[in-house]
């Protein structure tokens, strides 16, 4: 069997408040590279209507912790972009 | 045992909070309360709702009430962080902290509220009295403007 | 309008302070509570009581109520101490403390258990496992010998 | 009439905690000159026995508020010895 090196994976990343009004959407299914990282997610997000709105570096987290843009992104993982935090 | 975070829908049991921290070893109890309030920034309030990425505020919350027990000479934390919609006066986030002195209490206290407003992935909308509603951003204040 | 200070002899209404510094203006509550531990000073504690100049002692503290609005930009403060005996795990002393900010909030509350712990005439006797007890001295700990 | 610089007083001292139970006492009246001062009260209480149990300088409230050596103890001032605080 002949490993395929671009094998595609979706992805779906979780929006909150400010950016979920944003793109009009409380989630969204970026289709990726298995070997993909945040920064790849985050140009998928930024091709959307709305995502004008956003930030240029939102933050991002990978399976419920804070990832920087280089983490990798492997299928199944739980993608999310917050907003400035406003809890308290 | 009570857990160490919660997030709720309903108001916050403060008396419940500040009775499972309290113990034989601690001579100080701090309860700290977060609540809404009438005017913000010279804007008057009607209400906030609060939402959350609610499966990562709750690790963040435990989080931080672990490390607080690390940081602070094993002081005893809880943290209730309420969501949904509250009116004026209402107690949105309550820290109950207990340590055997008060230095260690009054110090746990602070950084635990600090580090709530920083990193957990609890959002705030306000409601003012013309009927608008805006997503509270602390730093910039609300996101009334796309950020840039 | 709740007193800014009392003296007790039955366990303190923590909920009541609490809702008597709350309102629309105060977006923080600060309540301390000072309890009494079961090992002080390596000693094993069974009780403590509690007695005051209780005429100068209400004075002293609500002094210190309104000196903490003036000192913390009209920080909203309550005070109650408790007298009699008190059972390990009792709270004897609660200050709530309410402000628009939290950063006047711990300030305040900080500042009034300082002040209650250097100025007002309340005295404490420790009941040890022994039988024994002994007037507490902070300076010089418990007034075992004569101070000379 | 002819004024008496010399009038006695009767001031009564209150006791707390550690110094009550020096003292054997709850309050003990002591009798002064008409123009005395703290001063004066403290020496009479240091006369008294179970005295030596007492710190040589302690403190002393006239009338609910604390007050130096030198200040003026007038007939029907209330006063009192505090012992070292130990609230909270």
């Amino acid at each position: 069997m002949v490993y395929d090196a671009s094998t595609r994976m979706t992805v779906t990343v979780l929006l909150f408040a400010s950016y979920a009004e944003a793109l009009g959407a409380a989630s969204l299914d970026v289709e990726l590279d298995d070997d993909s990282t945040v920064e790849d997610v985050l140009a998928q997000i930024r091709a959307r209507p709305g995502a004008d709105r956003l930030p240029p570096a939102p933050l991002v987290a990978v399976n419920q912790r804070y990832a920087g843009a280089g983490s990798a992104v492997r299928e199944g993982d739980e993608v999310a972009l917050i907003p400035p935090v406003a809890g308290g | 045992m009570t857990p160490l975070a919660t997030l709720v829908r309903a108001p916050i049991d403060v008396l419940a909070l500040v009775e499972a921290v309290s113990s034989a070893a601690n001579g100080a109890v701090l309860l700290f309360l977060g609540a809404v309030r009438q005017v913000n920034d010279g804007r008057d309030v009607t209400g906030i709702d609060y939402a959350a990425y609610e499966g990562m505020a709750l690790r963040e919350l435990q989080a931080i009430a672990e490390e607080a027990a690390v940081r602070f000479d094993s002081a005893d934390v809880r943290i209730v962080h309420r969501l949904g919609e509250l009116g004026v006066e209402e107690v949105s986030v309550a820290i109950a902290v207990a340590h055997a002195h008060r230095d260690a209490a009054y110090a746990a206290s602070r950084w635990v509220i600090e580090e709530l407003k920083r990193r957990v992935p609890i959002w705030k909308r306000e409601h003012y009295v013309d009927g608008t509603r805006e997503w509270v951003d602390p730093a910039g204040r609300v996101n009334a403007e796309p950020v840039r």
